[in-house]
């Protein structure tokens, strides 16, 4: 069964390859199959997973595949899924199958949209599931570049210079991460083995300096505060699919860096660090939120909504419990269905309005229920409704951030907690905005409806919030015992 | 056969060729065409020869013929076969294709002396055989006053770092009484003197290599020779020079392990740095590719911070791969340069919707340079950046990262100017040259695999 | 041998060495330079020469060095003065502060 | 045929279910086949409510009343004890509720069928109704108190979805938003309460937190002090301000008469009878921890002294036909909040059996009121009492169910409202005097304003112009309700609903009446005088007292006080400087950042000014700098 991930990630590419040799109708149709085959091979992977696990297989890492690649470096192409992981190759071949599908409209030199962004997916997919450092480190990167050509072609607004301070910006965390990377190798006598790094400890100094690295490296990627300021500007020139992806995924690589990297083998100084951590994932939390009260933009609002919704995910990783673990990890898989949905539904009533300023659109659920619709499941996702995903994972972080009793920890999980209701504010007004109202635009009384394509591209994001948000006892067990690994880090810390 | 000529059969194939070549000029031939192919002709046999697997020989320690820098020339008359096929057609046109071609078969022979040497005297001799011709070919735009300017800071400036390199060695000599790499570092005693020597010699490499504060003469150099000349020099010239350096200065150097990496620390920051911000607001085509190859240049002293294998390997990975992307790079200027008549990065505009194969050959090129992955730049600056590490402070490697971003900026700004701008005047014959589009792709499908499949990394690592 | 005349010769050469660099930093004139830079190199050469006979006199590696320098730097001169003189055809000057299109 | 459990399931699924096919269907379902749908699923529902909550009281266990877990799983796990689990519990009082809810709903729908007839969204209407429903039957039989926070905020969602039914109206999107941030604002409250309370009993099934409480582990010393309380007594004091919002208690009510913006019926059934008293059930739920901190049952008896009074003063001035019935469900939820507060102390505990009775009765009445209401609005299409007056010859049926419903919530006996609310007043004069004075003064307020209203839509002056009509779709509906808000008070009620679940025997006692059915009448007759004919009488007495006028007309400006909040706490204070802050400080410094990059970019060029002199004297300059550098390092 090993080859089901190298297939997975070779599908994208060679649909990549095809996509730009084809021409432009036939492009979309290949992404979209390819995007059909992804999904049914995370799917397909979830199922050999779950089988191995139900027979006992114990290891920590299952569907291993290993090949040597640089030999005089002590590189391998090591390839291996946990549970995390699998869930992160889901989210990430659903929101990749609907980006495709939301796409179909794309003009102008529609096959090397659909082969960037082909190439996007198989970078996180090899991102998510490499067990050494160098090829994660690899994967990370691959996945920045097509970004700048994904915006700065078929974006809109500011978006060349959108496009350059977002891939710049990661670039500079890359840096960061190099270096980083680089003292965890030498420090670990020239490894880069997830495993072998996580069994055999760095020693405490190599570790306090390479944290700040990895974590703030990681943290560019993850809208770590004060390094955000791409988040905005590039998810709002972005393409739809572009938002998409860069919301939904790319901000989730740096969340799983965060937690699979800095954290997982640098227990020490994740220890210490750790009010650093939280302070900041706070101050996003909060302000992020703050910031989207003031946003006019619709994308500008999901985008800053994003940022505080990733704060979520850095607290949890920050406060270091085992159910604030699992939660920010419901978190990133959360975030990245329901937030690709909302840029999603965005991007289609864009398409219809040619309008993003909630001042010029209003009553839109009589011109186009369906998107409507649609949209106000997002927005209620994303304020944390029950019954979706980020009701579950939301209060996950909060019961796990609870465990800790003394009075720093927990002013930051109520200021958290208080940020869900200034994100009921904005998300509320946006939609009363919007969707409710009267029409403001003659020209949005008759609208087109959502196509059919349109229809499952959305249709299929709002099953995988509902189902997450309805069963999450399907998740928790299938990360619990990740989680639990995870947090052994930290016990075997307390008692050495 | 422990003859010197046995030992270089390459020198004395390029030694007849240029015979033969002369021979023809002066029984009055004066095809452009027959002095270009001959010219290929004549670099592919010397690449044939050096491929040819043979024994490690050495004469003395004169010259050493090993397994190494049979590859190291084998990469230098590659990169001049790209070169020479990218510039064929302004060299076809040109009345002294001859003359062109036999100063380029002195400057490879010159270079592959320099590359085997193992000793002071050859090495001195390479470097200048090499170093002459090339001022000569800088000004061979005869008409242009830019080319003869260019050709005259060349040999100037190269005389004088010359002079520094020469009293250098004449110190480390009456130091040590050897002029053998392999001796002097046995003999050599730690003295105030010693160290300027080796300041001085140096200085010697940091201005062929163009290393700040010594790299003034790049940009004029690069902006006013003819573009395969300046691809020459970018690519073939430098990669040669820091070979040697790794080779020759490296073991010498040893005397002041303990202080180097820190200087060199110093000076590799100060030289991204530099290449970096002056790169930024360049608008000619030609000095932009100065800066960026003055920057790229630090990245390869980041190998010689630590000796060791990976260090080795990386530098020598790194030129492969260096020499690749750059060819990538030039082939399409010298094709623009040709159409236009200006040497301006406002060429680039709207390229790929004229010819995207081009457009896509310099976008490969730069993210290789910018060291993006998948291409094999990304490997390259990684390798480079990880052998050094261990000899520095932390944060001096995150101030060369840091670099990267800054020179993404401008690496960038190229693929916006080709992907997103519109055409400014449309190229008469937006169509390329088969043999053009060859080597360019065979310079992308290099940039894309060398990083993703490890055998060259693997065949390097064995060399040691 | 008599060792104290190596003293002397050293400090000869460092005078040639330094007027050459001087000259080559002051001199307006391309010859001239050009000159100044001979200077330099003649100043190893006096080095090789002086080690080679005073501290090393069982070697000939100074001697050959010093050969192949004088060689080469009439290579040197002689490109040189034929790039100076196409500088010259086209400019009218030889003055090196003329010399700067390429900024 | 069905076990308990499988019963207590069904109730809140079949609406649920309903809210999936009805929603999904959308426009494809013919109108009146989803309203049938809808109908028959909250009738399905309630007769399994009603045999459930028969079996249940008919099996006391050892003669009390027990919490009685059906089913439970494990749903969410946080760690190895810390877990949500979805389980459904019956109790006296959740059986109570799901009788109450279903009816109310099953009346309700029906109201609709006719009352909604061509809405445009007519399908969804109904798909929002079977949500909420579902949500309320799943907020009272959940087993835990996370479940409770759950579904708390579905029907916090489905009432912002029927608030603004009538999207276009931009009044109604603002009252939506408005209600839903509040509650929303009250259950981060909640919320933290929940995790304060579970951290300190390590669960959060209800069983588990009252038998913690039980057991006597508790010990403030090891919960932990602040501010010279417990923590649990911290954790429930955030969990009344949870209730508080739901139940639009003082200073949280601001939402509740604007939810009027709402469809009428959904205004009786969410925003009268059940949602609205979703925060009394979450106190009367944890009724036994309550009970054990004296300061926070303080706490709760005066907010809900203060909500029946101000509410009640402000209900007086209205002319908004809804909204005083909303002030007035203010008033009356206060009345049961504070009863439950009185029952705190020794003495006093059937006053936890007086709320819950008094959220029986007026759960029918009230919804009748608002039922009769819609009727009339319906009618007249105005919600002014301005536009109405003399309806009492249009509306000769909606006049006598309004009636009923006004005797009913002013305590006039034998209406329902009477036996309720006499034993509310009781139990407050045997643990608090002084909570008793303000309730004598609330029911005497309650019976003017009812009869004002009464008067000036029915008497008063007469509108011709108004063609009003009844129809029987309407009608019939009201005069079910009409059935219990009659005789729902000679319910043996304190034999099934006690504090400790042991039956108790009810008592009248009929002296004790006289004061509070005095007050009433005197709240009529002053109603009769003022506004049976058209008269100067309130102009009058509206001058004579403007200060209290004003303030009650205003309503006491709580709105401007949240506005002011709002606007200049969280827009001015904080919003605004963080999207300063934002655009200029950390985006404008990295923006700096790359421009002075570019700028040094293009001075440096200058350095490279061609001159080749100028080039060496860099050359040796940077020698002698190597120079000496490394000699300083080989020095040191």
């Amino acid at each position: 069964m090993s080859f089901l991930i190298p297939l997975l990630i070779a599908v994208p590419l060679c649909s990549a390859v095809a996509n730009y040799l084809v021409n432009a109708n036939s492009a979309r149709w290949i992404a979209a199959i390819s995007g059909f085959i992804q999904l049914v091979l995370s799917i397909l992977i979830w199922k050999v997973y779950a089988d191995f696990r139900a027979a006992g297989e114990t290891a920590q890492f299952l569907l291993t595949a290993h090949y040597s690649w640089f030999p005089l470096w002590n590189i391998n192409l090591d390839l291996g899924l946990d549970g995390i992981s699998v869930t992160m190759l889901i989210m990430t071949s659903l929101v990749v199958f609907s980006a495709s599908l939301l796409s179909w409209n794309v003009r102008n030199d529609a096959k090397l949209f659909f082969s960037l962004l082909n190439f996007l997916s198989a970078g996180a997919y090899g991102f998510f599931s490499s067990l050494d450092l160098f090829a994660m480190f690899f994967f990370l990167e691959l996945a920045v570049v097509p970004k700048f050509l994904l915006i700065g072609i078929w974006g809109s607004g500011e978006k060349i210079a959108s496009a350059m301070k977002l891939v710049l910006m990661l670039m500079g965390g890359s840096a960061l991460l190099l270096t980083g990377l680089f003292v965890v190798y030498y420090g670990a006598g020239g490894n880069f083995s997830l495993t072998e790094l996580a069994s055999n400890r760095l020693g405490r100094e190599i570790q306090l300096v390479a944290f700040p690295l990895l974590f703030i490296g990681f943290g560019v990627f993850t809208a770590l505060f004060p390094f955000h300021t791409w988040v905005p500007d590039g998810h709002s020139s972005a393409p739809t699919a572009g938002s998409m992806f860069l919301a939904g995924i790319s901000m989730k690589l740096g969340a799983y860096g965060c937690l699979r990297v800095a954290t997982y083998l640098l227990p020490d100084a994740a220890v210490a660090y750790s009010p650093y951590v939280i302070i900041l994932s706070s101050i996003a939390i909060v302000y992020g939120a703050l910031a989207t009260l003031m946003q006019t933009d619709l994308k500008y609002m999901n985008a800053y909504s994003s940022i505080s919704h990733c704060g979520f995910i850095l607290l949890g990783i920050g406060m270091q419990t085992k159910a604030s673990i699992l939660g920010s990890v419901m978190q990133m898989v959360s975030h990245g269905l329901m937030t690709a949905l909302f840029f999603g539904a965005i991007g289609l009533i864009y398409q219809r309005t040619h309008t993003r300023k909630m001042e010029e659109m209003g009553g839109l659920l009589k011109s186009i229920p369906f998107l409507s619709a649609v949209f106000v499941i997002a927005g209620l996702c994303s304020l944390g409704l029950p019954g979706f995903s980020g009701f579950v994972s939301e209060m996950t972080i909060f019961v796990g951030s609870w465990e800790h009793s003394d009075a720093f920890h927990r002013v930051a999980t109520i200021l958290a907690a208080a940020s869900i209701v200034v994100t009921a504010i904005y998300i509320l007004s946006a939609i009363g905005k919007v969707i409710f109202g009267p029409i403001r635009q003659a020209s949005h009384i008759s609208l087109e409806p959502a196509s059919f394509v349109e229809k499952l591209g959305t249709g299929v994001l709002v099953v995988a919030i509902l189902f997450m948000g309805l069963v999450p006892f399907w998740f928790t067990n299938l990360i619990s015992e990740d989680a639990r690994l995870i947090m052994n880090q930290f016990t075997l810390l307390m008692n050495p | 056969m422990n003859t010197i000529l046995g030992l270089i059969p390459v020198e004395a194939f390029l030694f007849c060729w240029i015979l033969l070549i002369l021979g023809l000029k002066i029984s009055g031939k004066n095809s452009g065409g027959l002095y270009v192919n001959l010219l290929l002709l004549g670099v592919l046999v010397a690449i044939g020869l050096v491929a040819f697997p043979a024994p490690n020989a050495q004469f003395g320690d004169l010259i050493h013929v090993n397994a190494l820098n049979r590859f190291i020339r084998g990469l230098l008359y590659l990169g001049t076969f790209f070169i020479v096929i990218q510039s064929s057609s302004w060299l076809k046109k040109h009345d002294h294709a001859a003359e062109f071609s036999i100063l380029l078969l002195v400057v490879l022979s010159g270079l592959g002396l320099m590359v085997s040497t193992g000793n002071l005297l050859i090495f001195y001799l390479g470097l200048e055989m090499a170093s002459i011709p090339l001022a000569a070919m800088a000004s061979f735009n005869l008409t242009s006053k830019m080319s003869g300017e260019s050709g005259l800071k060349l040999i100037l400036s190269s005389a004088f770092s010359s002079g520094f390199l020469l009293f250098g060695i004449s110190l480390i000599f009456g130091l040590t009484g050897t002029i053998s790499i392999a001796e002097i570092p046995v003999n050599l005693a730690n003295s105030t003197l010693a160290l300027i020597a080796m300041v001085m010699i140096f200085s010697g490499f940091a201005f062929k290599l163009s290393a700040v504060p010594f790299h003034f003469w790049t940009a004029d150099v690069y902006q006013g020779a003819p573009m395969g000349i300046t691809a020459f020099l970018a690519i073939v010239s430098k990669s040669s020079i820091a070979f040697v350096f790794l080779t020759v200065l490296f073991p010498i150097l040893s005397a002041i392990q303990q202080v180097w990496p820190t200087v060199l620390i110093a000076l590799i920051l100060l030289t991204i740095f530099t290449g970096n911000i002056f790169a930024l607001r360049q608008s000619s085509l030609k000095r932009f590719l100065a800066f960026s190859s003055i920057a790229q240049v630090g990245f390869i002293l980041m190998g010689m911070l630590v000796p060791s294998e990976k260090a080795a390997v990386s530098v020598l990975y790194f030129l492969v791969v260096y020499m690749f992307s750059s060819i990538c790079i030039f082939g399409v200027a010298q094709w623009l340069e040709e159409q236009t008549g200006k040497d301006s990065l406002s060429n680039f505009k709207g390229l790929y919707k004229e010819n995207p194969f081009a457009a896509w050959s310099v976008a490969l090129g730069l993210f290789s340079l910018a060291g993006i992955p998948p291409t094999a730049g990304f490997f390259g600056k990684f390798f480079l950046i990880g052998s050094g590490f261990q000899g520095v402070s932390v944060w001096y490697v995150v101030l060369v990262g840091l670099n990267m971003v800054i020179s993404l900026y401008y690496y960038l700004k190229i693929v916006k100017y080709m992907f997103m701008n519109e055409v400014i005047e449309e190229l008469e014959k937006p169509q390329m040259a088969l043999p053009l589009k060859i080597s360019l792709g065979i310079g992308m499908l290099a940039i894309c695999f060398l990083g993703l499949s490890n055998w060259i990394v693997n065949h390097l690592s064995n060399l040691f | 041998m008599n060792q104290e005349l190596l003293t002397p010769l050293l400090i000869l050469s460092a005078f040639l060495f330094f007027t050459g660099v001087y000259g080559f930093v002051t001199r307006r004139n391309m010859i001239s330079m050009l000159m100044s830079a001979e200077l330099m190199l003649n100043s190893a050469n006096i080095n090789f020469v002086a080690f080679n006979k005073f501290l090393y006199p069982g070697k000939l590696d100074g001697m050959f060095f010093t050969l192949f320098i004088i060689t080469i730097a009439a290579a040197e001169a002689a490109l040189a003065i034929a790039i100076i003189i196409h500088v010259y055809r086209q400019t009218k000057s030889i003055d090196v502060k003329d010399a700067d299109q390429l900024i | 045929m069905f076990t308990p459990a499988t019963e207590a399931i069904l109730i809140p699924l079949i609406p649920f279910l309903l809210f999936g096919i009805i929603g999904l269907a959308g426009r494809r379902l013919p109108e009146i086949f989803s309203a049938f749908l809808g109908i028959g699923g909250i009738l399905a529902s309630l007769l399994f409510s009603l045999h459930l909550s028969v079996s249940y009281f008919s099996e006391p266990v050892q003669g009390a009343f027990v919490l009685k877990e059906f089913f439970s799983f494990p749903w969410l796990n946080f760690s190895e004890n810390l877990k949500i689990s979805i389980g459904l519990v019956a109790d006296p009082i959740s059986m109570l509720m799901v009788v109450v809810i279903c009816s109310v709903s099953l009346m309700v729908q029906w109201f609709s069928l006719t009352y909604m007839k061509g809405e445009e969204r007519f399908q969804m209407y109904y798909a929002f109704l079977s949500l909420f429903t579902g949500s309320m039957l799943g907020l009272v039989l959940s087993s835990n108190i996370f479940q409770m926070y759950i579904f708390w905020e579905l029907v916090g969602v489905s009432s912002f979805l029927l608030i603004g039914f009538y999207f276009q109206k931009p009044s109604a999107v603002a009252a939506s938003k408005k209600a839903f941030i509040v509650t929303r604002f009250a259950d981060l409250g909640f919320l933290i309460g929940i995790l304060l309370l579970s951290y300190e009993t390590q669960t959060m099934e209800f069983k588990g937190i009252l038998d913690y409480f039980k057991s006597g582990n508790f010990n403030p010393e090891v919960s932990g002090i602040w501010m010279s309380h417990s923590l649990a007594a911290w954790a429930l004091v955030l969990i009344f301000v949870g209730a508080a919002g739901k139940s639009a208690m003082f200073p949280l009510h601001i939402w509740l008469p604007d939810a009027m913006e709402g469809p009428t019926p959904v205004s009786a059934l969410i925003h009268a009878a059940t949602m609205v008293v979703a925060g009394v059930f979450l106190v009367g739920r944890l009724f036994p921890v309550y009970s054990l901190f004296e300061g926070v049952m303080q706490l709760v008896t005066w907010i809900g002294v203060l909500s029946s009074i101000l509410a009640a003063i402000i209900a007086i001035s209205q002319t908004d036909i809804k909204r005083v019935l909303a002030y007035s469900t203010l008033s009356q939820i206060g009345y049961m909040m504070f009863a439950l507060g009185v029952a705190g102390k020794a003495g006093a505990e059937a006053g936890f059996t007086a709320s819950f009775f008094h959220l029986f009765t007026h759960a029918f009445f009230k919804s009748l009121l608002f039922l009769a209401a819609g009727a009339i609005i319906h009618a007249v299409h105005s919600n002014e009492v301005e536009n109405m007056g003399g309806l009492r010859k249009q509306m000769p049926i909606v006049h006598w169910l309004f009636l009923i419903g006004c005797l009913a919530i002013s305590g006039v006996p034998p209406f329902s409202g009477f036996f309720s609310k006499e034993e509310i007043l009781l139990n407050a004069w045997k643990s608090q005097p002084l909570v008793y004075g303000f309730a004598l003064i609330g029911s005497g307020l309650t019976a003017f304003y009812m009869f004002r209203l009464f008067f000036l839509v029915f008497y008063n002056k007469s509108h011709s112009d108004v063609h009003g009509h009844e129809s029987m779709g309407l009608n019939f509906p009201m005069l079910l309700l009409a059935i219990p808000a009659v005789f729902a008070g000679f319910v043996p009620f304190s034999s099934y609903v006690t504090s400790t679940g042991l039956p108790e025997e009810t008592h009248l006692h009929l002296m004790f009446s006289i004061a509070p059915v005095g007050i009433g009448l005197l709240g009529i007759g002053l109603a009769y005088l003022f506004y049976f004919k058209q008269n100067s009488l309130p102009e009058q007495w509206a001058s004579k007292l403007s200060g209290l006028y004003k303030l009650s007309r205003g309503k006491f400006y709580f709105d401007e006080l949240w506005r002011a909040v709002y606007q200049i706490g969280l827009i001015r204070a904080l919003a605004t400087p963080a999207a300063w802050i934002d655009k200029n400080l950390v985006d404008g410094g990295l923006r700096m950042g790359a421009e002075k990059t570019l700028r040094l970019g293009d001075r440096v060029k200058l350095i490279q000014n061609g001159k080749l002199q100028d080039y060496v004297l860099y050359f040796l300059m940077g020698i002698l700098a190597l120079i000496l550098l490394t000699l300083l390092m080989i020095q040191s």
